[in-house]
């Protein structure tokens, strides 16, 4: 929904007009990191770490990998007196009855990636909708809009349901692109399981053209996939597409030889900034303009990485 | 000789052994109390009970299938698959008792297949429930496809009062989960099934000669651990207000290192009732106070293993003092 | 004291100073001073929890001697572990029997002395050489079985001679046998007995253990007797008669030998095994009454206890059936226990204790029920109770019935376990070797437990391969042979231990 | 006595139980080859041997622990924290003996604390390992905080040979494994390290009085173990061209399931070197054989578990027609 924060006052558009005399008051804000696997979990947490001490806060840092452990995290932070919680990654409706209780003891709720709830005071996303649809929309172009398609995907994940769930809907649109294959990655241990399922999908469909495409539904598993159609010898009859816009990524579609064409490059830091941002806005008494902001991604493919 | 003061150097020596772990709990306990001026507030120490209920009860479980000299791999994955057995019975029938028996009747399963294969076909306890686990993975995926179930308005109020409740200032999981551990110390000491687990557990072929029926009894142990994983899991479910497939995967490793420390404790080698309630809190001590102490993740895990490796050395060394031990 | 010239005699192997040992503030042995000759038999007896396995544990290095010095032909030794006095040629036949069960029985003979040759270089073991040994080892204890079969289906007694072929392939110097002959047949007896001599003529000291008087007179020099952890003296075998030892032994001259009065016959039949046949035993018909003691005697894996595994339901059955009262019966433990029929096993460490436990525990364990009240609560108070009555009874050495039994002696160990059942509330009971580690007067005590049951009305099977405690004890005997029924005995008739003897062994003796 | 009969009789189910796992396996090899055309052809067959390379030298050294009764649980964080010191020597020195040497060294050495707290501390294995995982984990994300480092290009050569190169068709791991599988084989059944290890497992207080100081030797088994580790993450980390820090943690239960499938075979329940390669071999064959069949995720956890299962009844239940088992 679109419900106002609570704390919001009258619709300010200028800075408040406080004085300055009066000790600024050191807010403390509770960040809970989903895992640390990936490059966006990881420049997220730093940067909203960094940017929460840039505006004069204090934090406290979680990180968990379930969703037990992410609710008694919450609830530690609540312990400690925390003034606001950042919830990043996974989804944040998976632990709304701690939120709904942190709320009513006055503190401030952000999403940073991870799913809207009407409890939550500022959400900043990527549009993982647009992200799958988009890299979906790069890859069937690779593939000459025909062939057949790899996905490789884990439903444990929210966002990326959506963006699995977005390249299906594009599919639909191409009658010559067919789904043929696909498989899940372990978690947190994604890379070598990731590796050896390509390797063995390859050598069900071991020729040039047996599959044209492979959905990475992020950038940790296509440089994976990528490793394994290299050594296949297959680098030219294969696309391999991903989301997240990983530096390793960049590094890997900066090879000559690589089947790893295209990311939708998402932007964790500009991400985390704006959270940590609006949020401190709130916290001292002001109204922010949006609640719900989206940071778009960037298709990046060779011709356009970033130095 | 000077026997009376070496009758009482080793009562302490003895003493120590089966309080030693409790003893480093309350010294952990003490200097969070000290450190972090939020710890031992009522609040917080309401929540930490809250928050330790789950894993109490589930390693309660373990605790008789450990008694009995088992192991069960499963419960990790059962606990997910539990979660979603409640939430799609209660939301098909909005009838929390029915979704309650669902539940309970879905781990008694799991604990049933489990124990006969263990029991009774005799596969190796280890492997057999990890294998099994495995299969429950692959259900609970194959229903949900990973996604959660989210209770919608209109549920029964009790389905939220069993996890989110409270009873005056206490937490309701906390209610429960003091009842579950009176009950397991209780059955466990005071009652032949206790009595004979633990026998089974010190000596099968000793036990099988005195006429228990070995089999029947490990069989029970997995039963009771796949019936307080489905009541843990009820709990969950209602405090997350949605049933999650993957939650609860880490209570397997927490919960067996809840029943090690168990064994360290009070008893001679076997887990004990009141022992795993400690060892719960121990876990959920170091969860909770490390957090407020702002300790980095990473140290937290290092921290985590050092404490347990000092609170079980505490006992092991001086249990070595009192006998031989290879 | 002993002076260190004293202590440098050439003739002194071994000695202690003082030697003492506590454990929980329980002084188990006080001031020992013992000598240990250069090439004698040095017997070592008492009672139950005398201390004998602890001397000897501390002698091999298990346990640290809490008070006093050990000398090793005058040198003081302080032994850390197994390995330090193993180092020095100090062997122990333990009273337990400790196998790997799934090695073969060369490879439990040779744990730890590994055969190795060397190929390329490389040293690697060398099996071939180990079978040869082994199956001279076992030869020359005048036994002939296959080193290469799995020691798991070995019974008691033939692991018994493992454990001992295992002592020997080390070439120690001193040999401690802790209760070697338990759970020897006759025949094995004999060359055990055979075998400690030679060893003695190679040289070899040896230290001996029994509660078997006649065995300790048969081959000692010398005789040390311990009673509650206390050196009563060492005499010289010349010096030494049976009734000698044994007041020694309990402090006081009245002891009586068991020896029952009333015989009882046959009346109703409680107890009919019809044509039993399993995998060792071939076509068994057997029928025991209510109020009669009946000894089934047998050499050593003749198939005695098979008889008693199938009526507990612990072996499958091929053919063949057993009925209670006439009624049929299906084997089961738990079906047993049901039918009132009780059994106490043979291997009593294995098969009945549970080590955590304490005396109490262990002793109501099979009989629960009777301390349990309609709710499933257990009676502990009761429990305790009728512990402290057994351990008085029995003459158990424990500090009480909370002590955990695996704390206890051996003897005490098999004293509690019997206890269980004794207690029982069974109509048959079969007793597999129900003296087995048991000290001389406890037996007589044993003797009598179990003609007062047969009194009760409860019929009494006693299973063992010593023939004069069944000569004594028993209405009518049994004999079986290689999983047959030989015939029945009354010890009564003339000539009975004679023909039982001949029996058992069969034709050939 | 129709003892001939019997015997062989005997003699049947023995060689069925001993070899009723592998059987097991080949059906499922065959049902595969049959039903996949291209899971039996050289390349793949390669492949997935090369896959299993890693497993297999975890669980070599796995099979020394368990051979002795032990129990190692921090192998799954070792991996990634030795990942992680393989690639920062390579990098920092540009010596591959340097960085092979550096792993093996920190291998070693969380073995040494492994074996140090279980085997003469005496804390029970699986809490202690567990513990020490823990540790480890933390300090390989305090170390990384979580990245992985990838190799730059002048990196040398050898470096990628080890997981990537090929002599002649055959993957250098590949190799690699079976010299670990045949040495494993010989050290277990010819040496007496072997045998002492396996003595020690059947029965500790028998190997304490045959005067083998057991606690060194099962100090050993964990060092073995963390080397083995060492020398799998060093393969892994070359074939990844990069250093995970998460990378290999779910090798952890897959090795405990390889060497209780390896309990099953051909030794009398102890596992041995042959029967780890077998597992290891049915476990990954599993992997590649039903994603190359395109089975559903969840599918696959079903028949994973359902196979594994069937794999040890097949051994256990002619075990025990042999004899009396609990
Ligand atoms: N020569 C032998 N080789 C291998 N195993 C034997 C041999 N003789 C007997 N056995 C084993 O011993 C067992 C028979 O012993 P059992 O315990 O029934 O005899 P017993 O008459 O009760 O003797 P005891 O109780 O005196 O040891 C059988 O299970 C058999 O496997
Ligand atoms: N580890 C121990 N802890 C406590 N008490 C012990 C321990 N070992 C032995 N004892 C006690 O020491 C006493 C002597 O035991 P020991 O085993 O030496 O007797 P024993 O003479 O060998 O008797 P038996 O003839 O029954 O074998 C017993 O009362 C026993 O309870
Ligand atoms: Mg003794
Ligand atoms: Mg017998």
């Amino acid at each position: 929904g679109n419900t106002p924060a609570p704390t919001t006052a009258a619709p300010t558009t200028a800075a408040p007009t406080e004085a300055p005399t009066e000790a600024p008051k050191v807010f403390k804000v509770g960040i809970n990191n989903f895992g640390q696997a990936n490059f966006f979990a990881r420049i997220g947490k730093a940067t909203l770490e960094e940017q929460i001490v840039a505006n004069g806060g204090e934090v406290i840092a979680t990180v968990t990998a379930d969703v037990p452990s992410r609710m008694t995290a919450i609830e530690n932070m609540v312990s400690q007196g925390v003034d606001a919680i950042i919830i990043q990654e996974g989804d944040i409706s998976q632990v709304a009855p701690a939120l709904i209780e942190a709320k009513a003891k006055g503190i401030l709720i952000a999403s940073m990636d991870a799913g809207d709830a009407d409890f939550v005071d500022v959400f900043c996303e990527s549009d993982n909708d647009q992200l799958g649809e988009m890299a979906a929309r790069k890859m069937i172009e690779f593939m000459g809009e025909k062939g057949n398609v790899v996905e490789i995907f884990n439903d444990a994940g929210s966002m990326i349901r959506v963006r699995k769930e977005a390249m299906h809907r594009v599919v639909e649109e191409f009658p010559d692109v067919e789904i043929v294959a696909g498989f899940t990655y372990a978690w947190p241990d994604f890379f070598p399981d990731g590796k050896a399922k390509m390797e063995a999908i390859l050598q069900a469909n071991p020729n040039p053209g047996d599959i044209g495409g492979v959905y990475a539904t992020f950038d940790g598993v296509g440089l994976a996939a990528a490793q394994a159609i290299r050594e296949a010898g297959l680098t030219d009859s294969i696309v391999v597409v991903g989301i997240d816009g990983d530096p390793e990524a960049y590094i890997e579609m900066a090879k000559p030889d690589s089947p790893f064409k295209a990311t939708m490059a998402q932007d964790p830091e500009t991400m985390a900034r704006t959270v940590v941002d609006q949020l401190f806005e709130l916290l001292k008494g002001n109204t922010i303009p949006e609640r719900h902001i989206y940071i778009p991604g960037v298709l990046i493919t060779k011709d356009n990485i970033p130095q | 000789m000077e026997k009376s003061t070496l009758v009482n150097k080793n009562q302490r020596v003895e003493l120590l052994r089966k309080y030693g772990t409790v003893l480093g709990a309350m010294l952990i306990f003490t200097i969070f109390a000290v450190v972090s001026e939020n710890f031992f507030t009522l609040n917080n120490q309401l929540m930490l009970l809250r928050q330790m209920s789950m894993l109490t009860i589930i390693a309660l479980g373990f605790t008789f299938v450990m008694g009995a000299g088992g192991f069960d791999m499963s419960i990790g994955n059962t606990t997910g698959l539990i979660n979603i057995v409640f939430a799609m019975v209660l939301i098909g029938t909005k009838n929390f008792w029915l979704a309650l028996g669902a539940s309970i009747a879905c781990g008694a399963l799991v604990g049933l297949v489990n124990g006969t294969i263990v029991a009774y076909i005799g596969l190796p306890d280890f492997i057999a429930t990890f294998a099994i686990g495995s299969i429950v993975y692959g259900l609970k995926m194959l229903i949900t496809k990973g996604n959660p179930i989210f209770f919608p308005a209109d549920i029964p109020k009790i389905a939220s009062f069993i996890g989110q409740g409270y009873v005056g200032k206490i937490p309701f999981p906390v209610i429960l989960m003091l009842f579950f551990v009176v009950l397991v110390i209780f059955v466990l000491t005071k009652t032949t099934l206790g009595r004979r687990i633990y026998a089974i557990g010190g000596n099968p072929v000793a036990s099988l000669y005195a006429g228990i029926n070995v089999k029947r009894y490990r069989l029970i142990t997995f039963v009771i651990s796949g019936v307080s994983v489905a009541i843990a899991a009820v709990i969950l479910t209602s405090r997350l207000g949605s049933a999650q497939p993957l939650a609860g995967e880490e209570f397997l490793l927490d919960a067996i290192a809840v029943c090690f420390l168990s064994t360290t404790m009070f008893g001679d080698g076997e887990p004990t009732g009141s022992g795993t309630f400690v060892g719960a809190f121990i876990i959920s001590m170091l969860n909770n106070g490390l957090t407020m102490l702002n300790v980095p993740y990473y140290f937290q895990y290092i921290t985590k293993g050092v404490v347990v490796i000092f609170a079980v050395v505490i006992s092991v060394v001086l249990a070595k003092k009192l006998k031989l031990k290879l | 004291m002993l002076g260190e010239e004293v202590r440098k005699d050439i003739d002194l192997m071994l000695s202690t100073e003082n030697v003492g040992k506590e454990f929980n503030g329980v002084w188990v042995l006080k001031d020992i001073h013992f000598q240990l000759k250069r090439g004698e038999i040095h017997a070592l007896v008492g009672e139950n929890g005398a201390g004998k396995s602890t001397f000897i544990k501390i002698l091999s290095g298990v346990y640290k001697p809490s008070a006093g010095s050990v000398y090793l032909e005058g040198e003081p030794v302080d032994f850390h572990s197994v390995i330090d006095s193993e180092a020095l040629g100090i062997r122990t036949v333990h009273q337990e029997v400790n196998l790997v069960p799934y090695f073969k029985v060369y490879e439990n003979i040779f744990i730890g002395a590994e055969r190795k040759k060397k190929i390329g270089g490389m040293s690697i073991i060398d099996t071939k050489r180990m079978k040869k040994e082994a199956t001279q080892v076992i030869k020359d204890l005048g036994l002939d079985f296959n080193v290469s079969s799995p020691t798991l289906l070995l019974n008691a007694s033939m692991k018994r001679i493992v454990e001992i072929s295992k002592v020997l392939v080390h070439n120690p110097r001193i040999v401690i046998f802790d209760e070697p002959t338990t759970s020897l047949g006759e025949e094995e007896r004999k060359n055990l007995l055979q075998i400690i001599k030679t060893l003695k003529e190679r040289g070899l000291t040896i230290m001996y253990i029994s509660h078997n008087l006649e065995e300790v007179m048969e081959i000692a020099d010398r005789i040390t007797v311990f009673r509650d952890g206390n050196q009563v003296g060492t005499i010289e075998k010349s010096e030494a008669t049976t009734g000698k030892i044994i007041s020694m032994m309990i402090g006081h001259d009245n002891y009586k030998h068991y020896c029952r009065l009333d015989k009882y016959y046959c009346e109703d039949v409680y107890l009919s095994i019809k044509n039993l046949t399993t995998e060792k035993l071939k076509a068994v018909n057997l029928s025991i009454c209510k109020g009669e003691i009946v000894g089934i005697a047998g050499v050593v894996g003749a198939g005695k206890t098979e008889i008693a595994k199938a009526v507990f339901g612990l072996d499958k059955i091929e053919s063949g059936s057993i009925e209670v009262m006439g009624k049929p019966y299906v084997p089961s433990p738990e079906n047993a226990i049901r039918h009132k029929i009780a059994l106490v096993p043979e291997e009593r460490q294995a098969e009945g204790l549970i080590p955590n436990y304490c005396v109490s525990k262990n002793i109501s364990l099979t009989y629960l029920d009777k301390y349990t009240n309609r709710a499933g609560f257990i009676n502990r108070a009761l429990e305790i109770e009728t512990a402290q009555a057994y351990i008085d009874k029995m003459g158990i050495k424990c500090t009480g019935p909370l002590q955990t039994i695996k704390f206890l002696s051996g003897g005490n160990q098999q004293k509690v376990i019997l206890s269980r059942w004794l207690n029982g509330d069974f109509d048959i009971g079969i007793f597999d070797e129900p003296t087995k580690g048991i000290d001389v007067k406890a037996k007589e005590d044993i003797y009598g437990f179990l003609e007062d049951l047969a009194q009760q009305g409860k019929a009494v099977v006693v299973l063992s391969s010593y023939l004069p405690e069944l000569m004594s004890l028993c209405d009518r005997i049994v004999v079986v042979r290689d999983g047959r029924m030989i015939g029945e005995y009354s010890p009564q008739q003339p000539n009975a231990e004679e023909k039982i003897m001949h029996a058992m062994l069969g034709g050939g003796a």
